[in-house]
């Protein structure tokens, strides 16, 4: 079995569920994020972080993610993320050198090295730090200062971080007493898209771009992409229905719609 | 011996010093014999401990019961002239404080309900005396309530240029509450 | 010139001993030397009463830019059956402390960067009442975030007398057996 924090390699990385892949799920919540795995993996290549092998990396963390994809779908985005561009830095690295995309490869892949050794020596300073003896634990100061000296008080004692300090435990306070509200998501979902829907289409003559179905507050391009999937699904649901038509006249063509009358043709 | 724990006599000393002056009550013999090694001499440590602090700036002196280190007396009115301790806030004065500087201009009853707590005039009167919030006028609603702020004082105080140099919220809080807040604190007129 | 009257020498080191005791912060020399009578020595005055606590159970050390009687570092384990300790801040909060440390002034952003994971409130929150970082200031970028720094109780509780006291980066990455690095990272294969 590998210790505790350390992976196996990627030659050993199981192949179906299994224990070891149930190890390997735990492993990776334990880490801080995508790059605190980065590095543990790249420290088990016991070599000089300036002498990694990126593609060995990359092919350990790509197994890893893998494997845990297998036994839970939904990994947090930032690993996902990760994976992703890591896919993109292996491309780039194989290809022959010399070569545009070849000589952007290294150039990221020595960001990542760099951004290693970064975190690395964080972590190095947090061990050497929690390493010291430290006030209060391991050292003690005068337990009682003296009451004589406070006679002369010409002024306050508070600093900034005192003051950050009683504010978030004020409005902790505050909050405590409202009642919890998750926080709200903005998408615009089907049940959203559906009244809409069922709102508009009836005031539409004719054939309409799905586009204007939308509503006029969306917050960003993600925001307007989501509303766009919510009603096409509605509109789809709503043909299914009987109360609307649609229609694409070629792949990537805009979907039109409109309303349903069923005096007309009743061509499919 | 069978001492199980074997210190000697100086470490035994030493020991008993560390507790006594890192103890936040005077120490009393019985917890220097639960701290000492069995069989410790707690008289002869407390002598010799004794014997190295006379004539010096601190001194080893029995209150209440228990040993605790005191500055020398004839040098308190020497020390008194330097030492300058300030003020510490109590802690509704600084919550009080920190929740005027971030929504100024603010009255006392919406100050209450951001803290979830009642305001008492001695907070008030506290944060007053110390120059750090001002009166800035009337709210023209019902009961023309005054509006408190942030002085002068406050940003020196805490080494603020302008109140736009007060922290973000965000960057305090992952999920800031929700509590009605304008995006930056206006600075007083 | 003539030698100082030893009397009068014994009576500066006593003050400042009484000084420096009395404080539950460091003292710094600024503050000593105010105490002290004109003329004083300070450097002598420091040395005789460094001299006079040397492997006593409570010792002088020269912390955030000041003097700190504290406990002599082998009682810890002793120490720790009969007083009550704190405990430790958690990893993360550790890893985000030396961030800070090493990076300071930074900005939430930039530390969550180089950690390559989110900040939780909870580490921010740890770090903050431990009284280890404090705002230093707004970025002047889109914006304004806050940037954040070490305080003096940082250095008072990891037993620094200044920041230059942190081991240089380079040494950091240096891993038992240490291994000379190149001037320039060598590209992967």
């Amino acid at each position: 079995m590998a210790e505790p924090q350390t992976l196996p390699p990627a030659s050993q990385l199981p192949a179906n569920d299994s224990p070891l892949a149930e190890t390997l799920l735990l492993h990776l919540e334990g880490f801080e994020g995508p790059l605190d795995l980065l590095l543990d993996l790249a420290r088990a290549q016991k070599v000089d972080l300036v002498r990694i092998s990126i593609t060995a990396l990359v092919d350990q963390y790509l197994a890893v993610i893998d494997g845990a994809r297998r036994i839970r779908l939904e990994l947090a985005a930032d690993w996902l993320v990760m994976a992703a561009w890591l896919t993109w830095l292996k491309s780039r690295l194989l290809l022959p050198k010399g070569t545009e995309a070849a000589e952007e490869g290294e150039a990221a892949a020595e960001v990542l090295a760099a951004r290693l050794r970064d975190l690395q020596a964080m972590r190095a300073a947090s061990l050497w730090l929690g390493a010291r003896p430290q006030l209060g634990i391991e050292l003690h100061p005068r337990g009682t200062p003296e009451e004589f000296a406070a006679i002369e008080t010409s002024g306050i004692s508070a600093d900034l971080g005192g003051l950050m300090r009683a504010y978030m435990a004020a409005l902790r306070r505050g909050t405590k007493h409202s009642a919890y509200r998750p926080a709200r998501i903005s998408m615009w979902g089907v049940k959203d898209a559906l009244a809409r829907l069922a709102v508009l289409v009836g005031s539409l003559p004719d054939w309409t771009d799905l586009e204007q179905f939308l509503p006029e507050s969306l917050a960003g391009p993600m925001e307007r992409r989501a509303a766009m999937a919510s009603t096409l699904l509605a509109g789809l649901e709503m043909a299914r229905a009987g109360t609307l038509r649609l229609r694409q006249d070629g792949p990537f063509a805009p979907i039109l719609l409109r309303r349903h009358v069923f005096s007309e043709d009743q061509d499919v | 011996m069978s001492d199980p724990d074997p210190l000697d006599f100086n470490d035994q000393v030493r020991l008993a010093e560390a507790l006594v002056f890192a103890s936040t009550t005077p120490v009393s013999d019985r917890a220097l014999t639960l701290a000492l090694p069995n069989g410790a001499d707690i008289e002869a440590v407390i002598a010799e401990l004794r014997a190295r602090t006379t004539n010096r700036g601190v001194v080893l002196a029995q209150i209440a019961g228990g040993w605790q280190f005191r500055t020398a007396e004839d040098l308190a009115p020497r020390l008194k002239r330097v030492i300058k301790v300030p003020r510490r806030l109590p802690r509704a004065a600084m919550e009080t404080l920190a929740i005027i500087a971030y929504h100024q201009p603010v009255t006392r009853a919406e100050v209450e309900e951001i803290r979830g707590a009642a305001l008492s005039q001695a907070t008030l009167d506290a944060l007053l005396d110390a120059n750090m919030i001002t009166p800035q006028g009337r709210r023209e609603t019902p009961g023309r309530p005054t509006m408190w702020g942030t002085t002068p004082a406050f940003l020196a105080h805490f080494g603020l240029a302008d109140l736009r140099d007060l922290p973000r919220r965000e960057d305090l809080l992952v999920e800031p509450p929700p509590v009605p807040l304008p995006e930056e604190p206006i600075p007083p007129a």
